[in-house]
């Protein structure tokens, strides 16, 4: 467990001193978000409609953005072949980077959440269901994108090499985060079904995840 | 005293040593006066008493768009006459004018809600205000970036000056995007003058505020000098470890690169 | 005085100024001890300016 | 102890690096890989390392510790440094310890050893190429593995830093350790030679 805590730690502290992108996903975040009403125009019942949308994609780029040197820093380091061969488990490794991950890059957007939520004319309850689904799916986000981060390792390309190849395997996630969030704005669904589906999606991604992202490191290795 | 004997940093450290307490008082007592003045003022016939809001948000939205412009001139100083303490002033300015552009567009949104019903309008002055918040932190994340502060300085300049040159340009096609979709139903301050009632204590906090972004300024640059030295000491003591290990087999001549570096 | 109705919307403006304003002196106040207590320490440890002045010039 | 390769084939990118080498080496005894660039010395230490898959062939560790793999019993010191120079030094450092976890020393001792005791809290990104290199060294010092993998641990370091590693593989060796090493410079200790890719 020591090793572990001891990967977190040092991925959150680098994630969040000079030089570590962390909180500049969530400006990418804000960013993304601001820029759709001048897509759509400033109708406040537009935009309240198409806001848990707007939301959820402004979160699902900004969470594939930061994640491009998840793996791609420690190869060009060496640290990746150290990991690659202590007595950690390489799949439990791969899940505490993502963990760290998830803490430094995906937490922030879930609080600037109530701040976009108010920019997009959401009332409290849609904020906060936002705000709850964002909480359960962007685990699912990040070890999901931890697969195509491996890939890019393993490939030697990163970037938008990356974006083609996670996007679409967060199709489901973000049917069932905007699906809830809109279920607990007008209905007529429940919120309950699709928000456990969307739990389910991030059980699921927490086991895949690591072994996916695992198998294709040691693969990769050169 | 002139522009070029401030370029000595540590000058700069001395007068402003001795400045800053002068500044930091006349700052206490202007903003005391302003606050007095502005909880004296009647409330406005139309807006009531949240009025008062006004006093505090003017001042504010007045600073976002000034220590831009400091930040401009500033970057003009790194760019073109290359003087030292010009990006030591642009990077200590940007975390105070984005902290004083979110106070604007707070106090706006906590204006708005019980003048217009809502916390945010997509209304023209108040989205180019919230784009020019996202800019003060893209270059805040610039400055974080680059661990190198000179290396960070030149590409926050060239930053700083688009977003000047883009800021009108960005406020004018919000205008234009705001009406064209949204005609009737934006609300404008301007157009009345203002009676003097309102008028002196506006100013009085406006200057107030002038003030303390000019005393916040000044500190924050000298913690950003302090900063630099550090560094550079720090750089000198990480080549000087080596020096002591190794100068018995004769090699000065990396360490003595080493400093060059550092230097 | 009165605020009227809308007292609580004055009142967050004014004290969101004033939580703002104090963080940014906080900070300011804080980031100036830790610079001038890392040269000191720099200093103790007998590193010094090319100058050969002390690091810290202003108390 | 005894590290032994048998027939180990080595293909990379579709060519055959090396075919049917043999190797051994025992406990207090280190072998010098030498031979020309491309030659595969490199490519080796990563086989032993577990960081490649040979095409043929095996390499097994005997009288190591049974419970754990033989890349769990070896460090490997390659070309890249491992380290984030956003953290400082001690942080590096500790960081290593705690992750690769085993039997460890005190960090600050070996800083010491590797001349870095006086830059523990200074950022990593303020050392220079030597600097690095001794900051990796001491990761081998803190946490204890029988066996060392070096790819040309002299490289960056000058006349002392090279002595100061001699010193240290003389050490390890007298403590029962195990060196391979890739290296073009005499690796400065008494060591075997493997020769690798036929004549220099």
């Amino acid at each position: 467990m020591t090793a572990l805590s001891a990967l977190v730690r040092r991925d959150i502290r680098i994630a969040l001193r000079v030089g570590g992108g962390a909180l500049i996903g969530v400006l990418f975040f804000l960013t993304v978000v601001v820029l759709m009403p001048f897509a759509v125009g400033p109708d406040l019942a537009l935009l309240s409609r198409l806001g848990p949308a707007i939301l959820w994609l402004g979160a699902l780029l900004a969470s594939l953005l930061t994640l491009d040197r998840l793996f791609m820093a420690d190869h060009d380091d060496g640290s990746l072949d150290l990991i690659t061969m202590s007595r950690t488990p390489l799949e439990l490794a791969c899940a505490a980077k993502a963990l760290a991950h998830w803490l430094a890059a995906g937490l922030p957007l879930i609080v600037a959440t109530p701040v976009l939520g108010l920019l997009l004319n959401l009332d409290m309850v849609a904020t906060g269901a936002v705000a709850l689904t964002l909480l359960a799916g962007t685990p699912a986000l990040t070890f999901t994108g931890m697969i195509g981060a491996a890939l890019a390792v393993t490939l030697h390309r990163g970037g938008l090499l990356m974006a083609v190849l996670v996007l679409p395997l967060s199709i489901p996630v973000l049917i069932f985060g905007v699906a809830a969030s809109q279920a607990a704005i007008v209905g007529p669904m429940t919120f309950g079904a699709p928000f456990s589906i969307l739990c389910a999606l991030s059980l699921v991604s927490l086991v895949i995840g690591p072994f996916a992202a695992a198998a294709s490191l040691r693969h990769g290795l050169d | 005293m002139t522009l070029i004997d401030l370029a000595n940093p540590t000058r700069f450290l001395a007068l402003t040593a001795r400045v800053l307490p002068w500044l930091a008082g006349a700052t206490v007592i202007l903003l005391a006066v302003g606050l007095y003045q502005s909880a004296l003022a009647p409330d406005d016939y139309q807006q009531g008493a949240t009025v008062k809001i006004m006093f505090i948000h003017v001042p504010n939205a007045w600073l976002s768009m000034f220590v831009w412009g400091v930040m401009s001139i500033a970057s003009l100083g790194t760019l073109v006459w290359r003087h030292p303490l010009a990006d030591v002033a642009a990077k200590a300015a940007a975390p105070i004018g984005a902290a004083f552009t979110f106070l604007a567009l707070l106090t706006g949104s906590l204006w708005g809600r019980p003048m217009w019903g809502t916390y945010w309008e997509w209304d023209a002055r108040l989205t180019s205000v919230l784009i020019l918040f996202l800019m003060y932190l893209g270059l805040m994340a610039l400055w974080r970036a680059v661990d190198d502060p000179s290396r960070a300085a030149r590409a926050a300049a060239v930053l700083t000056l688009v977003g000047a040159i883009n800021l009108p340009i960005i406020k004018f096609s919000v205008d234009w995007w705001n009406t064209l979709h949204q005609p009737a139903s934006v609300m404008r301050m301007g157009g009345s003058t203002l009676d003097k009632s309102f008028l002196i204590p506006l100013l009085v906090m406006a200057i107030a505020f002038t003030l303390l972004f000019a005393t916040l300024h000044i500190a924050a640059m000298r913690n950003e000098i302090l900063r630099r030295r550090v560094r550079s000491l720090q750089m000198m003591q990480a080549s000087r470890v080596a020096f002591s290990s190794e100068s018995s087999a004769g090699s000065r001549a990396e360490n003595a690169s080493n400093e060059a570096g550092a230097a | 005085m009165s605020l009227g109705p809308y007292a609580s919307f004055i009142v967050t403006s004014y004290a969101a100024a004033a939580l703002v304003v104090a963080i940014l002196i906080g900070w300011i106040v804080l980031d100036y001890r830790s610079q001038t207590q890392r040269l000191r320490e720099l200093d103790r440890s007998g590193i010094t300016r090319r100058s050969g002045r002390s690091a810290i010039d202003t108390p | 102890m005894q590290l032994a390769g048998r027939g180990v084939v080595c293909v990379r990118g579709g060519r055959e690096v090396f075919s049917g080498l043999d190797f051994e080496a025992t406990s207090g005894e280190a072998v010098a890989v030498v031979g020309r660039n491309g030659s595969g010395k490199t490519s080796l230490l990563r086989l032993i390392a577990g960081l490649l898959i040979p095409a043929g062939g095996t390499i097994a560790l005997d009288g190591g510790d049974a419970e754990l793999t033989l890349p769990e019993q070896c460090h490997y010191l390659g070309h890249r440094d491992a380290l984030k120079p956003a953290l400082s030094v001690a942080e590096n450092l500790s960081f290593w310890a705690d992750f690769l976890g085993g039997e460890r020393l005190d960090a600050a001792e070996s800083l010491a050893t590797v001349g870095l005791d006086h830059a523990a809290d200074l950022p990593a990104a303020f050392l220079s190429a030597g600097q690095r290199r001794r900051l990796s060294l001491a990761r081998l010092l803190t946490v204890r593995r029988p066996v060392w993998l070096l790819d040309e641990p002299t490289n960056a370091l000058d006349v002392a830093g090279q002595d100061m590693v001699g010193g240290l593989m003389r050490e390890h060796l007298a403590r029962g350790g195990l060196i391979i090493a890739a290296t073009h410079a005499p690796l400065g200790i008494d060591s075997r030679q493997l020769r690798i890719g036929g004549a220099v």
